[in-house]
């Protein structure tokens, strides 16, 4: 299946019923966010929102902010000033933890995975959907056994849609990139989120599995009706697979819109993309070579 | 061993090179027939011991009892959670005097008169294992944001603190002399020698530790198997988690300080259970047993048994506990040794057994330095990323990321 | 009035040479990420040579001798990490450590006996006046030796080759071997190092008003273990300060004991983990010690 | 055996075979040679033996308990023996995969640590390369204080240049600069290879980004599963349709399922990459 | 089932009653010492001199016909060791010739008392007394503390009201000093100034200052040979020319040959229950004499003293329970309780009354370089009457 069609996908006719029964997934809105390290003004007053069940692409030049965006999201940093609105909640004064528990999952740039097998890094990613405690645990009470089987099943379910299948046991340490790549995206996946940040799920990863890996993330989208937000170099493949894009540069935001209109834009050429005719030639996957 | 969470010792993997990973599950379940067949044979041999060995061997073997269950738990710290303790002959002191206390009776014995409480032993001796928790959860505002070698450093102090208030609180430790062990009793049937029923089996005399040694069975195997679970369960893969990463386990919704300090709430309960079984078989207990070397034993026990694998620790504890008190007993027919009480400064039998066990320590880690677990099956592994040499035990604390804020107790902060 | 000056220039005395050890424990710590529980007896051994050769040889040279050896056998037990156990990780390192104690301090007990080796430092039993306060000038002698070397150290850390390849080495191995750093000559070195600097403050644990070198010297290392904490382990003024800090607490709760008596009789040998603790609570990498600086 | 005397600045791999940990076979019988002043791309799926190929040279692959079964590297007449001290000695320094600069360190220090294996040590020559280097990253000098840790993705990807460039190279091995680098910076890194190149050392590239690759290299080869699949002048091999089907990624133009089975089939260890489009993901329900 | 309890008492065919321990040629002894840990110097030494005694023994024909033997186990001053080392020695021996280390006696307690088995510990806390079968052979740390404060208020001139500082160790010795000193300061009217420490404290400066700043006119130390030698050095570094007194245990001759030597010898006292080496009781001479021709290069500490002492002790007990035909362990302990006036070294003991320290008398004594065992006499055995007046502490 072509990436086109995974577009084409995205038109109501095609796509599976997001089943009625279950809520509709919140918008994200990152509102006049700063960061500020030290002196160094990470990300300057940036708005965008994340509309329910998009995929939108957050890019820019290296040390524009994206991950740093992506870490205060997740919690992981601390905002200076502005907020993260989501599912009427304001990110910026959570835990981590707490934000996970609201459906919040993300992949890291660099790959962080922890020993043990492919299973168990999916299972961590059960974490906040499993209740199982130290004494449940410890004394093999019989809920804790059958919530067990129950996620390790649906876990191997996610393994098998990432193509992990044949891994499932096998110690993700043992594995090549791409494949420990894709572990990760399936660890977020485990966490059923209704968010999905994805700090550039294809960097270093082989043309061919780029093309997989767009497919996936469309079709993530599609099946599951959760909305995405992808910080990604690949041209390429955010053209395709986003339906809107925000740039960043040294922290600010330069440009917000459709793909096609952003790839327009002058001052996210001249900032990012470089001259288009140098695209086709140095960046990879450009769609628009001659 | 299966029951592990670290790569070096879990089930031969299929190599990246061949997709199927089928071989290794075969592989996997004969190798689990076959452990299944050998822990058998070790059980019976464990039941029928106290049959055939001396009062010196069922003193040892208790001993090594005791070390195998604080073991397991300062592995399920320091192995699993990556948490350095020296602190844990303290937590074995609470759950020792916390016995003693709740299970003396108040009237006191010995010099001085001294509190006890006077509980059921079987009572005193399940709270004495929850005081233990109890004091592991009072440390973890240090244990729930310390790292690495600070946190190592930082329970090194427990251990002094603890005994100088073994030292001061005399009304319920007895001071620096001790004080002695309510013999252990469940539903009247007693585990002591004074006992009256000259209770016999098989025309063996069954003193107090025999009983003591099937008492000892089953809190090892209980110990062992609650370990295996956890390890194998939810709390086990969030703990691996906050060792190998702590960002990714906040984001994965691990809360990182209650994490932390549960794990070592949990060991601490582990140390506490040893603590009252050692007790029992010291029949007294004295402050200047829980001092820093036993810290350090229990940290030898679980690196020599391979850290982070609770068969490992079994192994290390045995190791540990075993060797120095064989050198001592067979150290007298050594060779070339001078004899106590003969002329000239030549090496004592003591002496030969301090070397030997020096030796024997480095000799272990020269040919087994993935632990004794590691034994059981090498196999190639993709140490592929540089970090993780010393990442499962962060001695050295640049592994262990610390993202500002992570823990959901501290607030959020910004990177200096 | 008096008695707090003379305290306190004791405690500055104690935490001098604290600061020699620990700085020798931390350098161990950040080349090879091992917890050196051989250092007291490393220390031991320094101070035994340096006491065997004084008589034949003069104090200097003896105690250079010492350090030279001290070293040597730090060294050696590197290099049985690096050979014997190719490849093993940290912490089976830190226990090889444990081993090697056993059998060190076997042997040196054995050696030392019942008696206390003087070092035959020239300072003697002499003592010097300044106004009421009486200072054995053993004791200025250890804070001036301590605050030159570890200076010496601090600027070879930050500034000398072997200082940089030491840091990179610990924050990346492979990295730091693709710079043409070579790892074990870099470890090896820091345990020399730290070999050298344990002897040193033997000399000065024996000496006045100590009675001498005896079994028992080696377990000042432990005390020594909260000052290379308190300060953070990387920092200069860290490590000097935590010394200090922890010196004075234990001199000051000495001195004070029957002041302190409500917290219990001996209160003075727990009083400096105590510090430690409170400090580690509030700032969990030490006064000086610098953050963990890590992102995602 | 000793090859033939060539030119001090070439390298010569001669039927390497490479295995980790005693099982997992990562290189077979590789052969391959960068001329002096020549720049050699080497292209390959994820696994196929890129990186260990690079690690055979800098001689790091103990570090990673690999071990070179047969096989020799040749720098010039030094025969490198998988010491990366000597490696580097030689003038051979790599830039390892995922950059691997001194997070602890600030900007400054990593630049001086890739000083010390350098050949020639004099305080001139250090601020001499420290000059070039920020000269060829303007960014890194603004930087130079901050912990290198804390730089951004890209920021790190030119300090780990920079720092090799340090020791001044005769030889640069490069896995994978391009990743993850914004178009506009894979640009400069592609035009600060070439001017590197042009002040006359040569180049071993490992690029995923095979348009790159192969735009900047005379020479390329394909690695797959631990052979070398194709070898020839990059401007040859981009023209057949072979590449540009499975490493021009043109998929993106006319990408089918199909050919993503093809590409799977041709590496073996990343596990079919195919697979998410056979199988559905339905939500959780409960 | 292959296995043997304790050992039973049974008749030997010269009509001797014998129990564990006891065969038809041998008497075993049991030793439970530290020769790898911190006591292990005085360790050697006891079992040195016991051994020794042992040899003159048997060279004398034994007893009962029968040959005397020592087994030796080193604990280390491990608790854990000595526990084991006990229950592997305990079925074999007919009593304790010694035990070291008061953790190790207390946990032992039990089960000494259990078997019946004499034990002579090492230590001379009167918080041993008390026990059938557990008997200290010496006069008590106290007791020697409050004829030692009679000798310093002589000695100093000392006024009621006055000061005296005591530097002791935590634990049972320490603090069985201070018992003592605090009953004799009240006896004088004088007033305590305490100073605890620990055995791993090198140096007492902060404590000498302290005790200065108190202006105390003498200073009593219940510590070991380098708390003792720090404190003295301090001490007389400060111009704090007070005379010290210190027990036993916190003398070694090695002490005199380090610089704080002159210092000793200028300001120490000791106060011991056995006599130095270079007093002139011909039994001292003889084992002076003795010991030094088996083991040449061995220090005469007191340990030797204390060691021989001990073993003459259980070696007359033996002599009397042979006498008696019983050697089973209740017949040693009983013929050890009618030892009522027995002279050991110039000391006469009397082990009747087992709540009672077997002898109120000390020596005092002090450190000469150039004299055996560096010590000389001060003054002979002598006992004062605030000894017998004071209150044991119960046990
Ligand atoms: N914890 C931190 N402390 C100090 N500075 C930081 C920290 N994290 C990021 N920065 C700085 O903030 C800027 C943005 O970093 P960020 O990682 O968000 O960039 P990015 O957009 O993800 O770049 P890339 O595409 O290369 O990943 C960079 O200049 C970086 O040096
Ligand atoms: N340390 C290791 N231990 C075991 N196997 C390894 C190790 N490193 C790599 N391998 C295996 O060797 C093969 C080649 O790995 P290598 O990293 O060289 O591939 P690569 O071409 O660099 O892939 P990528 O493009 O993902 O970097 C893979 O099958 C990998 O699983
Ligand atoms: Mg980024
Ligand atoms: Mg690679």
């Amino acid at each position: 299946m072509s990436i086109d069609a995974a577009a084409a996908t995205r038109d109501p006719a095609s796509s599976p019923e997001p089943d009625a029964e279950t809520e509709p997934v919140p918008a994200l809105t990152v509102d006049a966010l700063t960061v500020r390290f030290s002196g160094l003004l990470a990300l300057d007053a940036v708005s965008f929102t994340v509309a329910p069940g998009t995929i939108h692409a957050l890019i820019g030049p290296n040390g524009a902010g994206k991950s740093t965006c992506f870490n205060v999201v997740s919690g992981v940093y601390r905002a200076t000033a502005g907020a993260v609105r989501y599912a009427g909640k304001d990110l910026t004064r959570m835990a981590p933890h707490r934000i996970a528990r609201l459906g919040v999952a993300r992949t890291f740039q660099n790959i962080v995975l922890t020993h043990g097998t492919v299973a168990d890094n999916l299972m961590l990613g059960r974490h906040s959907l499993t209740r199982a405690g130290f004494t449940a645990t410890a004394l093999r009470l019989p809920r804790a056994v059958r919530e067990q089987r129950r996620h390790r099943e649906r876990a191997a379910e996610i393994a098998d849609f990432l193509g992990l299948g044949p891994a499932f046991d096998k110690p993700v340490g043992s594995l090549a990139y791409g494949d420990r790549k894709r572990v990760e995206m399936a660890r977020a996946l485990c966490m059923e989120p209704k968010l999905l940040l994805l700090d550039e799920p294809v960097a270093g990863m082989h043309p061919t599995e780029r093309v997989a890996m767009a497919e996936t993330i469309a079709k993530v989208r599609d099946a599951l009706g959760i909305s995405i937000l992808i910080v990604e170099h690949d041209m390429g493949l955010i053209m395709r697979i986003a339906d809107s894009v925000t740039v960043l540069d040294f922290g600010r935001l330069i440009a917000d819109g459709t793909p096609e209109r952003v790839q327009r834009d002058p001052a996210v050429i001249s900032a990012y993309l470089g001259t288009p005719a140098q695209d086709a030639q140095d960046t990879q996957d450009e769609g628009t070579q001659p | 061993m299966s029951d592990t969470l670290s790569p070096d010792v879990s089930p031969p993997p299929t190599t990246g090179a061949s997709p199927d990973g089928s071989g290794g599950a075969a592989g996997r379940r004969s190798q689990a027939a076959s452990r299944a067949g050998t822990v058998a044979v070790a059980v019976l041999l464990l039941l029928v011991l106290p049959f055939y060995v001396s009062s010196f061997w069922l003193q040892t073997g208790l001993f090594a009892m005791a070390a195998v269950i604080g073991a397991i738990g300062l592995n399920l710290l320091s192995g699993t959670t990556g948490q350095l303790s020296l602190g844990h002959a303290f937590f074995l002191a609470v759950g020792a005097y916390g016995y003693v206390w709740l299970a003396a009776d108040p009237s006191g014995t010995g010099s001085a008169h001294l509190y006890g409480l006077g509980l059921p032993p079987l009572l005193a001796l399940v709270l004495a294992v929850v005081l233990a928790g109890v004091a592991g959860g009072l440390f973890s505002p240090i244990s729930g944001r310390l790292r690495g070698m600070y946190l190592g450093i930082a329970t090194l102090a427990l251990v002094f603190l603890g005994h100088h208030m073994m030292l001061n609180a005399r009304d319920i430790t007895g001071g620096f002399n001790g004080r002695s062990v309510p013999a252990l009793e469940i539903f009247g049937f007693s585990f002591s020698d004074t006992s009256p029923d000259g209770l016999a089996v098989l025309g063996v005399p069954f003193g107090g530790l025999e009983r003591l040694w099937y008492f000892g069975l089953v809190l090892v195997a209980v110990a062992w198997l609650a370990a295996r679970n956890l390890v194998r369960g939810r709390p086990g893969r969030a703990l691996a988690a906050v060792r190998d990463s702590e960002v990714a386990a906040a984001v994965m919704g691990v809360p990182l300080s209650r994490y932390r300090a549960s794990a070592f709430i949990v060991s601490s309960m582990y140390a506490g259970a040893a603590g009252a079984l050692l007790a029992l078989v010291f029949k007294r207990v004295v402050p200047d047993h829980f001092g820093l070397l036993l810290s350090i034993d229990y940290l030898a026990m679980i690196v020599i048994g391979g850290l982070g694998s609770v068969g490992g620790a079994v192994a290390g504890a045995v190791f540990v506990t075993l060797i120095p008190h064989l050198l001592t007993k067979y150290a007298d027919h050594l060779p070339l040794l001078t004899a106590p009480g003969t002329a000239g400064s030549g090496v004592t039998p003591g002496d030969a057994a301090r070397y030997l066990y020096g030796a024997a320590i480095v000799l272990v880690l020269v040919f087994a330095p993935g632990g004794l677990a590691g034994l059981a099956h090498r196999r190639p592994r993709r140490t592929g990323d540089g970090a993780r040499r010393n990442r499962r035990f962060p001695l050295r604390t640049r592994t262990t990321s610390d993202p500002q804020g992570v823990e959901g107790a501290t607030p959020k902060e910004h990177t200096p | 009035m008096i008695k707090l000056a003379e305290t306190i220039l004791n405690g500055l005395a104690l935490g001098s040479v604290y600061a020699l050890i620990a700085l020798g424990f931390v350098v161990i710590f950040k080349a090879s990420g091992v917890m050196n529980f051989a250092h007291g007896s490393l220390l031991l051994f320094g101070g035994y040579v340096t006491a065997r050769l004084h008589d034949t040889i003069g104090f200097l040279p003896a105690v250079l001798v010492g350090a030279a050896l001290a070293a040597a056998l730090a060294g050696l037990v590197q290099l049985l990490a690096t050979r014997g156990l190719r490849g093993a990780e940290i912490h089976t390192l830190t226990i090889l450590t444990i081993g090697i104690d056993v059998l060190l301090s076997t042997e040196l007990n054995r050696r030392v006996g019942a008696d206390f080796l003087s070092m035959g430092d020239p300072w003697g039993a002499d003592v010097t006046q300044l106004g009421d306060i009486t200072v054995a000038d053993s004791r200025i002698a250890s804070i001036a030796v301590a605050i030159v070397v570890i200076s010496v150290f601090f600027a070879a850390f930050r500034w000398s080759r072997w200082g940089l390849s030491m840091r990179s080495a610990a924050a990346d191995p492979e990295a730091a071997s693709l710079m043409g750093i070579r790892l074990d000559r870099v470890r090896l070195i820091a345990w020399c190092v730290a070999g050298a600097l344990a002897a040193l403050a033997a000399v000065f644990l024996a000496a006045f008003p100590a009675a001498g070198l005896d079994r028992t010297t080696s377990q000042i290392a432990l005390s020594a273990f909260p000052a290379a904490i308190l300060g953070g382990m990387d920092s200069a003024v860290g490590a000097l300060v935590g010394s200090l800090v922890i010196g004075l607490t234990a001199a000051m709760a000495a001195g004070y004991q029957s002041e302190l008596s409500a917290l219990g009789s001996g209160f003075s040998d727990v009083a400096p983990y105590l510090v430690m603790v409170l400090v580690l609570l509030v700032r969990p990498t030490g006064l000086f010690g610098s953050k963990e600086l890590t992102r995602v | 055996m000793s090859p033939p005397p060539t030119q001090s600045g070439s390298l010569r791999i001669t039927d390497l075979h490479v295995t980790y940990g005693r099982s997992v076979r990562a290189l077979h019988g590789v052969s391959l040679s960068v001329p002096q002043g020549g720049i050699v791309a080497v292209l390959g799926s994820n696994g196929a033996g890129k990186t260990t190929l690079l690690r055979a040279v800098s001689g790091t692959l103990a570090l990673h308990r690999g071990t070179v079964d047969s096989g020799t590297v040749h720098f010039g007449e030094t025969r490198l023996t998988g010491d990366p001290a000597r490696s580097v000695a030689a003038g051979v320094v790599q830039v390892p995969e995922g950059r691997r600069i001194f997070g602890a360190l600030s900007v400054e220090d990593n630049l001086r640590a890739g000083f010390l294996g350098a050949r020639r040590r004099s305080g001139a020559d250090r601020q001499a390369a420290r000059d070039r280097v920020f000269a060829l990253f303007p960014l890194l000098a603004e930087r130079r204080r901050q912990a290198a840790g804390l730089l951004s993705g890209g920021e790190q990807q030119m300090l780990a240049m920079g720092r090799a460039l340090m020791a001044a190279p005769r030889l640069l091995l490069l896995d994978e600069p391009s990743l993850g680098l914004a178009p506009l910076m894979v640009q400069r890194i592609a035009s600060v290879i070439r001017e590197i190149n042009a002040q006359g050392t040569s180049i071993l590239l490992v690029e995923q980004n095979a348009s790159m690759g192969l735009a900047l290299s005379d020479r390329a080869s394909v690695l797959d599963v631990g052979q070398v699949r194709l070898e020839g002048a990059s401007d040859d091999l981009a023209g057949t349709d072979e590449v540009r089907r499975l490493y021009l990624g043109e998929s993106f133009e006319a990408g089918t399922a199909g050919q993503g089975a093809v590409s799977a089939a041709t590496s073996a260890t990343a596990l079919s990459a195919t697979a998410p489009g056979l199988t559905e993901l339905a939500r959780w329900k409960g | 089932s292959t296995k043997s309890g304790t050992g039973t008492d049974t008749a030997g065919s010269d009509g001797v009653k014998t129990g564990p321990g006891v065969t038809e040629k041998t008497i075993t002894l049991g030793a439970l010492t530290d020769l790898t840990g911190p006591y292990a110097s005085l360790g050697k030494s006891i079992v040195n001199s016991q051994q020794l005694y042992a040899d003159q023994l048997n060279a004398s024909g034994g007893i009962c016909g029968r040959t005397v033997r020592i087994t030796v186990k080193d604990h280390g001053y491990d608790v854990q060791k000595a526990v084991t080392a006990f229950t592997e020695t305990e079925p074999n021996v007919a009593a304790l010739s010694q035990v070291v280390g008061s953790p190790v006696v207390s946990s032992l307690q039990q089960e000494i008392e259990a078997k019946h088995l004499l034990t002579l510990p090492m230590g001379w806390a009167s918080s041993l007394l008390g026990h059938q079968y557990v008997q200290v052979v010496g006069s008590t740390y106290d007791i020697d503390m409050i004829n030692g404060v009679d000798f310093l208020v002589r000695k100093a001139k000392l006024k009621p009201g006055a000061k005296i500082g005591h530097v002791y160790f935590e634990g049972e010795y320490g603090e069985n000093a201070l018992a003592g000193s605090k009953y004799a300061a009240k006896q004088h009217r004088l007033s305590i100034v305490e100073q605890k420490i620990k055995p791993t404290d090198q140096d007492l400066t902060a404590q000498v200052t302290a005790l200065k700043q108190a202006g105390v006119k003498a200073i009593l130390i219940s510590a070991g040979p380098k708390q003792s030698a720090a404190l003295v050095g301090t001490a007389a570094a400060k111009g704090f020319a007070v005379p010290v007194l210190s027990n036993a245990p916190g003398f070694a001759p090695q002490l005199l040959a380090t610089p704080v030597g002159p210092a000793l010898e200028k300001q120490l006292y000791l106060v011991s229950a056995a006599p130095p080496f270079s007093s002139d009781a011909p039994a001292i001479q003889k084992l002076a004499k003795d010991y030094k021709a088996k083991y040449p290069n061995d220090p005469l500490d007191t340990g030797v003293v204390s060691g021989w002492n001990t073993i003459s002790v259980l070696g007359e007990d033996l002599k009397a329970a042979c006498k008696a035909k019983d050697l089973t362990r209740e017949g040693i302990a009983a013929a050890h309780r009618k030892q009522s006036k027995l002279t050991v070294l110039g000391v006469s003991f009397d082990f009747s009354d087992r709540a009672k320290p077997s002898t109120y008398q000390s020596f005092i004594q002090k450190p000469a370089k150039q004299a055996a065992g560096g010590l000389v006499t001060v003054e002979p055995a002598h006992e004062v009457p605030a000894a017998r007046t004071y209150p044991l502490p119960k046990s």
